[in-house]
This record gives C-alpha cells, structure tokens and sequence, in this order.
C-alpha cells in the first residue's frame, strides 16, 4: 500500500498538514466557558436546523429568519445591553450529530442557550439532554406532541402548539365549513408525522362526527415525487374530503399532479401544512380548499395584535429574501421573542443582575410573549399555547398564489390538550358543540 | 374472484400508472446500466447528474419562458438541457476521475463516486438553493386526456400518458439499434462483454469508455428532466433516484439495456399495484422484487451468468 | 508492521482517546460513537478481505439499537444488553449469510442494501411500536446495577466501547493472520481453488459474515446507550455507506484502521458542520476523494509508509 | 483388482460441440497416464468432470469404487482427487509460502480462527514440500511475482500439499521455458513418486510424455482414439498425423 514516489510524497506532507490542523482545532475551548451568574460579554444562541436534505426548505427560511432577527436585536443593543450570536448546526445527517452537536455547542462554544429543532426525532432526543446539561432549551418548530405529554423537563420549553392542536383545528374547521361530508381519503408522507397527524385528526374525527367512511389511506414513501397512482386510486373513489398532512417537495408535487388531473375540482382538499407551499405552487392550487399553517402564522392575518409588528416583521423578511415569511420564520420569531422576554424577566426578577441558567430556565415557564401575530404563553408543563389559523384558499389579483380567506382563529386553550392529559385520551373526550361554539370567520380584506 | 370483478377496471388503471412510473425509473436506469457495463462501477453520483439534469431543465425552461417563448418549446428544451448537461459533465468526470480510477479496486472507484455524489449534493444546493423548483410549462400545454372509467372517466395528464412512455420507448429503440446495427454501438458492446479482447481487437477502448460515460451522464440527466414538469426538485432528490435505479440494474442483470427496460416495468408495475392492494408495502415493492428475481437468477433477469475460468 | 509495534499503537491509541474525553468533555460523546462506528467498521473490513462490499450493514446496527431499546424496557441492565443485542444480530446474520454468501460484487452489496431497507420500512410501518422517524428514547439504563447516567455514564459507555474495541480488534487480528483468515483473503483472489482445496468459500464468508453482523450489532448497541434515542435512519443506506467510507477513508491494510477512519470521518464532520454548516457534505466529500486518489491505503498507509520510510 | 478411478459413458456436449461422447477409461492406482490430442478434444472437460467442476449429461465415474458423479468439488477432494490447474490458480496477494501452506490448512480443516495459519506444523510442512519442488528460493515471494514455470509448480505443489491418491493435471507443463521443462518434470514425477500419487495429466510435450507417462490415452472429438503404453501410442502413424504432427518426435522409451 506504499505510495510510490511523488505520491508518497503528496500523502505524507499532507498526512503532517492534517495532523497539525486536526490538534489545533482540538484546541477549541473546553468546559462551560462562562461563570454563572455573571453578565456575559456576547450571547450564544445554538440553533438546531436543518441546513441540508428535504427538510431545508423550512430550516432554510428558519435561519434567514434567526439571523434577521438577531441583527435586528443587536441594532437596538441587545438584550438586557448583551449582543446576541446565533451559531447554527444542521439537522441532516440525523439524530446521533444532532446530540453530538449539542454537547459541543454547551460544552465546547458555551452557548448560553439552544433553539432546537425542527424534526421531531432531534426534539425527542434533546429534551432530556437540556436537563443533564442543565442548559435551557426552546423547541422551536418540532410538531410532537409526546414530548410534554411522556415527560418532564425543567430546562425544555416550546415555543409552539404541536400537533394537536394543529391538526384539531383543521378538522374543526372542515366540520365548520363542510358538515357533511361522508367519505375522506388521505395522503400523507410514510413516516412518524404523517402517520401520527393522521391518528391525530381520525381519533377526533370518529369523536366529533362519528361514521365517516376512510375511502383510503395512501402513504407514500416520503420524499416521492410521483402521486400519480395516489391521485388516479382517490380520483377512482371519488371522496369528499383528502387530507394531506404533507409537506415541502412532497407536497408542492402532489398539489401540483392534482391540479394537472383535476382531483381539486372532485374533492375538498385539507392541508394543514399548505401555507408554506403557497408560493411555490401558485395558482395551481384551486379556490376553495382548506389550508393551515402550524400556528396562526399568516402574513395576512386577519386581527392581528399588534399590526404594525406583523407588516414590519412581513416586510423585513420579504425586502430581505425576496419571499413572504412561512410558518418556519415565524415559529423562529417566537423562540427568537422567547428568548428576549425570558432574559428581560430573568433580569429584572434579579434586580438587574444576569441569571444562572437555573433562573433563566425558571423565568420561561409560565412565560408570556409577543409573536408577531399574537402571544404565545408557555405552560406550565413547558407546553407553549398558540393560537391557529385555517383558511380556505381564495384567487386574488394582488398576489401570484392564492391568499386566506373565511379565517378562523382558534383561540389556542380551546384545542389545546390540556397540561397532564394525552392527545390520545382526550381526543376521545370532545364532544360536537365544540364546532357550535368557533369563533367567526373572517373574509380576506 | 369477487375482488377481481370489483377492481377489475382498477386494475387497469393502475397498469397505466405503473406504465408511466416504469418509463420514469427505466430513463434513470438505462443510464447506469449501460456506464456500468463499459465501466464496471456502479456511479453514485448517478443520482446527482439525474438531480442536475431537472434542476437545469427548469432553469432554462422558466429563463426561455421568461423572455416568452412559447409553451411548446418547452419539450425541446427539457432535451437540450440534458444533452447540454451530459455533454459538460460527462467527460469532466469521466477524464478527471474515473479514468484515472480505472485499475483501482471496484470497492474505491466505486466510492469515489460516492465521494462525487456528496460534493455534487452541496454544489447543487449551493446553486439552486432549498426551495422546491419546478418547470411545468410542457406538461400545462399538452393538457389532460379522459380514460374511462366505468360511468366515470378519469383524467390523466397527456405528459404522463404519452410523452414519459414515449420517450422511454424511443430511448429503449435508439439505443437497441444503436447498440446492434452501429460500428459505434458493437465497438460498446465489445467493450462491455470483454475489455481486454476488444483492445486486443483494436478498438480504442478509453474513446469507447468516454463516449458511454457521456451518453450515460445525458440520460440521467434527460431522466431528470423528463420529471422537472410534474416533480418538485428538492435537495435529497438525487439519493432516493439512486437507491432505486441500483435495485433496477441489480434486477436487470448488468449492462443489460432490455433488462433494465423489463425490470423497471416490473417495479413500475409492482408499485402501482401495490398501492391498490396492500399500500403499507409500496416501499418495499423494489426491493423485495429484486430479492426474488436474484433468488431465481443470481445475475438478474437477463444477466450473462459468469463462468470463472479455470 | 510487526504485531507489537501495531499492539502498542493500538494502546497510545487508546489512551490518547481517554486522554482527549478527559481534556474536551464534549468529545467524549463523538469518540464514543467513532469507537462503535470503528467496531462495525472492523466488520466490514472483515469482508472486504474477501473483496466484498456490504451496503447494508446498517440493518445489524440499527437491530442491535432497537433490541437496546426495547429490550431496556423490560430489562434495564447494559451488561445484559449488549451482548444481547450483538446475539441478535449475529443470529440475524446467520439466516440472512445463508442466502447472501451465495453473491459476489455488486449483487452482494445490492442485496444487503435491499434487505436493509426492508428492515427499515419495517421500522418506519409498525410506528405504533416504533413510533417510526421521531424514534424511541431509551428509558433509564443501569450497569451492575448503578444508573448509566451523567458524566459516569459517559465514562462507562467510553469506557464499554473502548475495550470492545480492543478485544475485537484483537481478535480480528488473530482471526485474520489465521487459515480462516487467510482463506478469506483467498476468495478476494481465487475463489474457486478454495472449493478444489476442499474448503467452502460460502462457508468461509459466512463466518465472516456474521462476525461482522455481531460487530455491527456490539456497535449499535453502544450508539444507542450513547445516544439514547435510536431512529429507523441508522437502518438507511447511507448509514451502510458511511461505515464503507470509513473503511476506505481509515484503511484496510491494518485492524487499527477502522478506529482511525472512524475518528477522523466524525471530528471531520464535527469540524465541518461547524464551519461550513451548508456544506458539511461536500468538505467530507473532498476529503473522501483526495484519500483515495492520493492516499488509496487510507490513513493507516499513510501511517505505515511513513514509518517504513523512517 | 478395481481401478482406482473408473470413468464409463461419459457424455458432454455444449451446444453442438461433443465434448465427451462415451467415454470409458479406467485409471490404475500407482500409475502416470497421460492425456493427449489435439486443442478442443476434451481433455480438461475429462478432468473437470472428474473433479466435480463439470456434471456430464451420462456416464458415471467411481473413485475407490465409490460413485463420485454430481459430488461438488470440496467433496471430492475430500475423497483423495486433488487436481491442478491449466492456467494456475494461485492466491495471487498470498506469498508462495502462505499458498502452499493454506492448502495444508485446507487438508486439516481450516476452521481454527485462533492459531496463526504459518504455525510451525503448517509451516513446516509447507517448506518442507516447497523444498522438494526446489522452490525454497522464492518461498516468500508473492504469488503475483512469480513467472510461469515457477507458478505451475505451485499451483501442483498446492494440490500435492492435500496428500490426494489421485492428482489431475492439466497441461503441467505449458507455458513452462522449453529449457526447464525437462527439470521441472523431472522434479515432480520424483516428488509424484515419492508420495505415491497415481497421476492423471495433459500433455502436449510428447517429449514429456514418452519418458514419463506409464500408459498415454488418446483424445479425438470426445472420444478416446486409441489407448496403451508410450511406445506404441507414440509410434502409431494416425497418432502422429493428428496429434502430434507430421514428422514423429522424440524418444520411444517408456519411463521405468
């Protein structure tokens, strides 16, 4: 196996070169880096998401929205006079990098906080970590609900609904919409989300309306990029309703293949993850079909807060990127506010002085604050209540892609599971007038 | 029987379903198979020339639609972009690596283009980005076609229908012939059935070796093209393409063009089925065909067993 | 190199580990997972002694972390854990052997691969049991009896890891220098002498082969106690393609390899993504590349030729 | 007296081409017997019958009495047939050394992973059989390295490291230096004879085959042509018209 002549030479001069630069960067900073207590001289904000595979078309706008934001945070001096920096990891090559990668971004950057993650898996995974670690944790786009429900961290908290409430809210609103509907297919992606949003909106939906017949359950491999034999066998059965929980490339496909085979003009879509594939499918998607977005994210909300907040948040991004802000970026701008108001909190209830990690954690439960369309409160169990929005598409001349219309915002206790009971269990417990008492839709203006 | 009866239409459905999706997977295999024939490596990055290929069709299909051009021009435009792709990167890598790869041990030449397939993942994000792109133009202009279906009809698009099988059909023909009746196509052969003797023969192998490797890299990518009009072109897209085109050529027999074309219509096929009768196995379909073909035939469907010599 | 100088460099080795997990605390989760990752990688090696590639070893590791997993609930003890786990996965080895010693090349490698993505569209359809890509998080584990928790957790998993590492690398040492060994190497060369010397390769690659499934299996297992959360993505390809990179990148002129491919393939990744966190994959690429085109002995080649050379 | 192998109505054909086409020959134990004729007869199709490597389409063959058609090649070796190879089949990253040495393994049952393979009892034997074939010169020398003539040494040396009753060679001698063929010949009819091996071989070196084969058998278009000691054979005109060549050659004297 010896390198012959000039080749040996190459191996070997490199072979030191490698040497020299794998024991300089071991040289990195080891052990927490800063005393607790003390008042850091920049803040390091680790931030778990996903930088390569399929899942990058929302850790992408994810991080665009983290590094707007955090700019914007340090333009106006910080938070509580520190600078804050994110450093970011990727999500892509899987659960085992993902730990790994946050031992060393506590161990060895000494962040001071983490903003992880947007698969579940890595949710799962890092929770526990947040509380070995002792380093306090915001879940900022994971749609799990077994987190909070199997256990209890005391440094984990989430920014966000989860599924739950996301896909409840969907149901509610077709139950609303389309009473009577009979028969629904579904299409959702081979894996945990959209097998568990599927058990999510069947449990409900056996609870609220009762003999509703399932004409098929379609799992297409995730990541497919052809439906046409999904689309042909739902054209075939003709259902009132498809639901599809899908996401990213997969669903852009699958929207598209079904308008290119007129599925949309048989059957009421459901897709309570549509509004970040707005658009990119454009006009493709018909008028009339039902559209979520994880939360009550909508550039377009129809009674937002504080409207000033929600244009000037919708219009730095798109000045900035070129596209209008999808569920991701808002979920990030939650953590990102988190973040600040727990620090403020965790300040001022230390008369100014900076907070032990113990204290900063403390400061998040219970913790109440803005989004850019409303407020979030994080529960007591870490659980964050978030309102949710779902429309129904509509064409409008002022922009390329269909726009929301006959809002409901759903007031987040009201779909939300409450704290110490499972989804699964009470799911179980909903009863009819629940679809009675929603508030009023509210038309596209 | 009862079943049978009840879906006896669907069944016919879904025969044109597994028709379309054949012709898809049989455009990316084709491709590999015939490099892994002159080349002896299984090229991972296959898959990237394939992700490629779509990626710069839709590029240059919405930049032409963006100057106006009209929606048929669409078609032409899928095929030039794939020739213009094959034709770059195909020799570039086959001249700077696997050329210089070639008496290497199968398992490194096999992993430099895996090593390929990893730096091309990141190019093409680096170029394209994250977002979703797509180029539909082509299939929005030949518009949809109505199958019955007992009272009902169900429609299909025209692209899906015609164009995919077409193209996979002519593929399949141009390359039969090409393959059979030309001096350039029997030189190919003969480099596929034995590289020693066919340089014995005088046949410039290393011009054979490039020429294949081009035309290979042109049909990945021509498959990637194919599918930019109905796909969404996501980063990953390339890895899942490769999976599935390696159990094709497995299932082929290697080097073999009309194994490929068989095989791929066997998991076309398969697949669509599938998602009639038992949908939780889709997934599996590829692969459990290709352990049962291999069970039978260990050098697949139309491999040539090798006898070693003694 | 002789066995003592290969000895002493496997101890300095191992101490420079523990002396590195002491010094940068956060590495001790990463040299952790390289040390399992080099134990499987060791397996593999095993069989590209014969010249065979297996892309789909991921599946024993991905066993061996679920029988972790499941099996914790029921009996929380590591001790008990490990050796169960590597026991599945060498039985599994065995019924999977049987059918998988009777392919060369590329067969071989597509079938592993096809019956490792079987097992992980098994992983990902019974989410009722598995709860599919979000994964299981493994409830509290003890050794001997003591909580597998904390830095003394860390430790011992390290420390677990760490003599397997040794014991197997011993081992495969002896077994490699031994007629086993050797007759392994002979089916890379002259598989069929073998049957003319009265010795069946299949049986030969078989013992091989689940060698390697138990080493994979002892490697899953230890990732999942580190870890603590297992996924159907340690089933998926890739991950058996990683585990052959490594191979090649540490190489397999010397059971000391895998652990160095190991090590460097994750500190370079972890140094990667945390300087170019968009294109991790294509540094790793590189790197892959120039290993193989400069360096086509790996680091441990590197290593030796250097001290041959001195 | 039973013959030691026992080959009757042997029949092969691939395709078109009669390989084998009723084929009876019987080998005596402790004698040398060449085969010989033209390229194509079906002289190594006969060896590779009898090792297992080939199945006939009819016939049977018995070893020792025992019927040995349809065993596998690793059963027949067991049975004492060992056989060597045309083109040699070396372990080629293997050192001469380790080849011989391996088959010695192979004999003793290979399945002790604990023990190195070159432990003084297979390394013993090992050298001890490559010095008899005067190969100790280049024991260490991988198999890849080695010319031609040294390489069909090994590749017997191997097949005589089993300790079969029967060795098939094939074409021992081709592509072996005209100048040591008659020495390596030498060596191993001597080393042959030592370890009481009857020998089966094809040859084209009638040379060879006048002074070291006890009977020659001649093969024509899957048959065997005609059949009896070197002298006759050698001398018989037809023989010599389609076998050997126009002009007869060599010595007439058979081997002691």
């Amino acid at each position: 196996m010896a390198g012959t002549g000039r080749a040996g030479m190459v191996t070997r001069r490199e072979a030191l070169i490698g040497a020299g630069a794998a024991a300089g960067s071991l040289m990195l900073p080891g052990g927490a880096a800063w005393a607790q207590g003390a008042k850091p001289a920049e803040l390091k904000v680790g931030i778990a998401t996903y930088l390569s595979g399929p899942a990058s078309v929302f850790g992408v706008p994810g991080r665009q929205t983290a590094e707007m934001l955090f700019d914007e945070i340090n333009a106006a001096g910080g938070i509580a006079g520190v600078k804050v920096r994110p450093i970011f990891v990727d999500e892509g090559p899987g659960v085992d990098h993902v730990v790994g990668e946050y031992r060393r971004l506590v161990q060895s950057e000494g962040v001071h906080l983490i903003f992880a993650a947007i698969s579940s898996a890595d949710c799962i995974a890092c929770a526990p970590l947040a509380d070995e670690l002792k380093r306090p944790t915001l879940l900022w786009d994971c749609g799990t609900q077994r987190i909070f429900e199997d256990n209890r961290y005391n440094y984990a908290f989430r920014t966000q609904a989860n599924a739950t409430p996301e896909i409840l809210s969907a149901l509610l609103y077709l139950l609303k919409v389309k009473p009577d509907f009979k028969s629904i297919a579904v299409i959702n992606q081979d894996y945990a989300w959209g097998r568990d949003s599927w058990d999510i909106f069947r449990t409900a939906m056996n609870t609220l309306k009762p003999g509703v017949k399932v004409s098929a359950e379609l799992f297409p491999r995730f990541g497919a990029t052809d439906f046409s034999t999904e689309i042909t066998r739902v054209l075939a059965l003709r259902p009132d309703v498809v639901l599809s929980t899908s996401w990213g490339g997969d669903l852009d496909a699958l929207i598209r293949q079904s308008s290119d085979r007129k599925l949309f003009e048989r059957s009421t879509f459901v897709m309570p993850l549509a509004e970040s594939s707005l658009q990119r499918v454009g006009k493709a998607l018909p008028a009339g079909h039902i559209v979520g977005a994880r939360g009550d994210h909508w550039f377009l909300h129809p009674s937002p807060a504080d409207p000033e907040r929600l244009k000037r948040f919708s219009d730095n991004y798109r000045a900035k990127y070129n596209a209008w802000p999808i569920y991701p970026c808002f979920h990030m701008a939650q953590a990102v506010s988190a973040m600040k108001v727990g620090i403020e909190k965790a300040v001022a209830a230390k008369g100014g002085g900076w907070p032990t990690d113990a204290e900063l954690a403390a400061a998040f439960k219970g913790l109440e604050f803005p989004s850019p369309t409303a407020s979030v409160r994080i529960r007591e169990d870490g659980q964050g209540l978030e309102n949710q929005l779902i429309g129904t598409t509509l064409h409008s001349d002022k922009y390329p892609f269909p726009v929301l219309t006959d809002m409901i915002v759903f007031p987040a206790e009201t779909v939300t599971t409450p704290a110490g009971q499972k989804s699964a269990d009470w799911l179980k417990t909903l009863t009819p007038d629940m679809v009675a008492k929603l508030p009023q839709a509210q038309a596209f203006k | 029987m009862a079943w049978l009866s009840e879906n006896g239409i669907l069944v016919g459905l879904a025969l044109l379903d597994g028709l379309s999706y054949a012709a898809a997977v049989f455009m990316v295999a084709v491709g590999l198979n015939l490099v892994f024939g002159v080349l002896r490596v299984l090229n991972v990055a296959h898959g990237s020339l394939y992700a490629i290929g779509g990626y710069a069709a839709a590029s240059l299909g919405l930049f032409a639609a963006s100057l106006g051009a009209p929606p048929w021009l669409g078609l032409p435009i899928l095929l030039a972009a794939s020739v213009l792709v094959g034709a770059l990167l195909g020799p570039v890598i086959e001249r700077l690596l696997l050329r210089r790869m070639q008496d290497r041990e199968p398992v490194l030449q096999l992993l430099v283009t895996f090593a390929l397939f990893m730096i091309l993942e990141d190019l093409q994000k680096l170029v394209w980005g994250v977002q979703p792109v797509v180029f539909d133009a082509p299939l929005k202009w030949l518009g949809t076609v109505d199958v019955p279906f007992g009272t009902d009809v169900i429609p299909f698009t025209a692209y899906q229908l015609y164009v995919l099988p077409g193209v996979a059909l002519a593929t399949l023909a141009i390359l039969a012939y090409v393959l059979r009746y030309t001096l350039t196509g029997r030189m190919v052969v003969a480099v596929t059935v034995d590289r020693e003797a066919a340089r014995a023969m005088g046949i410039d192998a290393a011009k054979v070796t490039m020429l294949t490797f081009t035309v290979g890299a042109a049909l990945a990518a021509l498959g990637g093209a194919l599918a930019a009009p109905t796909v969404s072109l996501v980063p990953g897209v390339g890895a899942s393409t490769i999976v599935l085109s390696f159990a094709v050529v497995a299932t082929a027999g290697l080097g073999q063009i009309e194994g490929a074309a068989v095989a791929a219509l066997l998991i076309g096929l398969g697949r669509s089925f599938a998602v009639y009768v038992a949908p939780e196995f889709e997934v599996v379909v590829p692969y459990a065909i290709m352990v049962a073909v291999l069970l039978f035939r260990p050098q697949g469907l139309f491999g040539v067993a090798e006898t070693r010599r003694i | 190199m002789t066995r003592r100088s290969e000895t002493l460099l496997a101890l300095a080795g191992a101490a420079l580990i523990v002396v590195l997990a002491y010094a940068v605390p956060w590495l001790r989760f990463v040299l952790t997972i390289a040390l399992a990752k080099g134990l499987a990688v060791l397996g593999i090696l095993l069989l590209l002694r014969a010249g065979q590639v297996s892309f789909g070893h991921a599946l024993y590791l991905a066993l061996a972390a679920y029988t972790v997993a499941f099996g914790a609930m029921a009996v929380p003890e590591a001790l008990l854990l490990l050796p169960l786990a590597a026991l599945l996965a060498g039985v599994l080895g065995l019924l999977i052997g049987l059918f998988v010693v009777r392919y060369r090349e590329i067969f071989f490698g597509m079938l592993n691969l096809a019956l490792s993505m079987v097992f992980y569209s098994v992983l990902e359809k019974f989410y009722a049991l598995t709860h599919g890509a979000d994964g299981i998080r493994l409830p509290p584990v003890t050794v001997l009896g003591q909580p597998l928790a904390g830095e003394t957790g860390e430790w011992t998993v390290l420390g677990l890891a760490l003599v397997l590492a040794l014991a197997c690398g011993a081992l495969v040492r002896v077994a490699l220098a031994s007629p086993l060994g050797e007759a392994l190497a002979g089916i890379k060369t002259r598989e069929t002498r073998l049957d003319f010397m009265g010795v069946s390769p299949k049986r030969v690659l078989l013992a091989a082969y689940v060698a390697s499934a138990v080493m994979a299996g002892f490697a899953g297992a230890i990732i999942a106690l580190t870890t603590r959360h297992v996924t159907p993505a340690l089933s998926y390809w890739t991950t058996s393609g990683e585990l052959v990179f490594i191979a090649i990148l540490g190489g397999s002129g010397s059971v000391i390899g895998p652990f160095l491919g190991a090590a460097a393939y994750e500190l370079t990744r972890v140094y990667a993504a945390a300087t170019f966190a968009n294109a991790w994959q294509m540094v790793l690429g590189l790197v892959l590349l120039g290993v193989i085109v400069f360096a086509p002995g790996g680091i441990w080649g590197m290593i030796s030729s250097r001290r041959r050379a001195a | 007296m039973t013959a030691l192998l026992s080959a009757k109505g042997l029949r092969l054909a691939f395709g078109g081409l009669k390989a084998a086409d009723g084929i009876d020959l019987d080998v005596e134990a402790g004698e040398f017997l060449a085969i010989i004729g033209p390229n194509g007869a079906g002289k190594t199709t006969f060896i590779n019958m009898t090792t297992g490597y080939l199945k006939p389409q009819g016939g049977t063959i018995a070893f020792e009495g025992k019927p040995i058609l349809g065993l596998s090649p690793r059963r027949i070796v067991g049975l004492g047939v060992a056989r060597s190879f045309q083109l040699p089949q070396l372990f080629t990253e293997h050192t001469v050394l380790q080849n011989v040495a391996l088959a010695v393994a192979a004999r003793e049952g290979v399945w002790s992973v604990l023990n190195p393979l070159l432990r003084p009892r297979f390394r013993d034997e090992a050298a001890e059989l490559i010095a008899r074939f005067g190969l100790t010169r280049i024991a260490e020398v991988r198999a890849d390295a080695l010319n031609e003539g040294a390489r069909k040494l090994v590749d017997i040396a191997m097949a005589v490291a089993l300790r079969p009753r029967l060795l098939m060679m094939d074409e021992p001698t081709s592509g072996v230096a005209a100048a040591e063929k008659m020495a390596i010949v030498e060596t191993l009819v001597r080393v042959l004879r030592e370890a009481r091996v009857t020998a089966v071989f094809v040859e084209h070196d009638m040379e060879v085959v006048g002074r070291f084969a006890d009977r020659v058998a001649v093969w024509g278009q899957g048959r065997i042509a005609a059949l009896g000691p070197p002298s006759q054979i050698l001398n018989d005109p037809e023989v010599q018209r389609t076998v050997i060549g126009i002009a007869p050659v060599g010595g007439t004297h058979a081997a002691a």
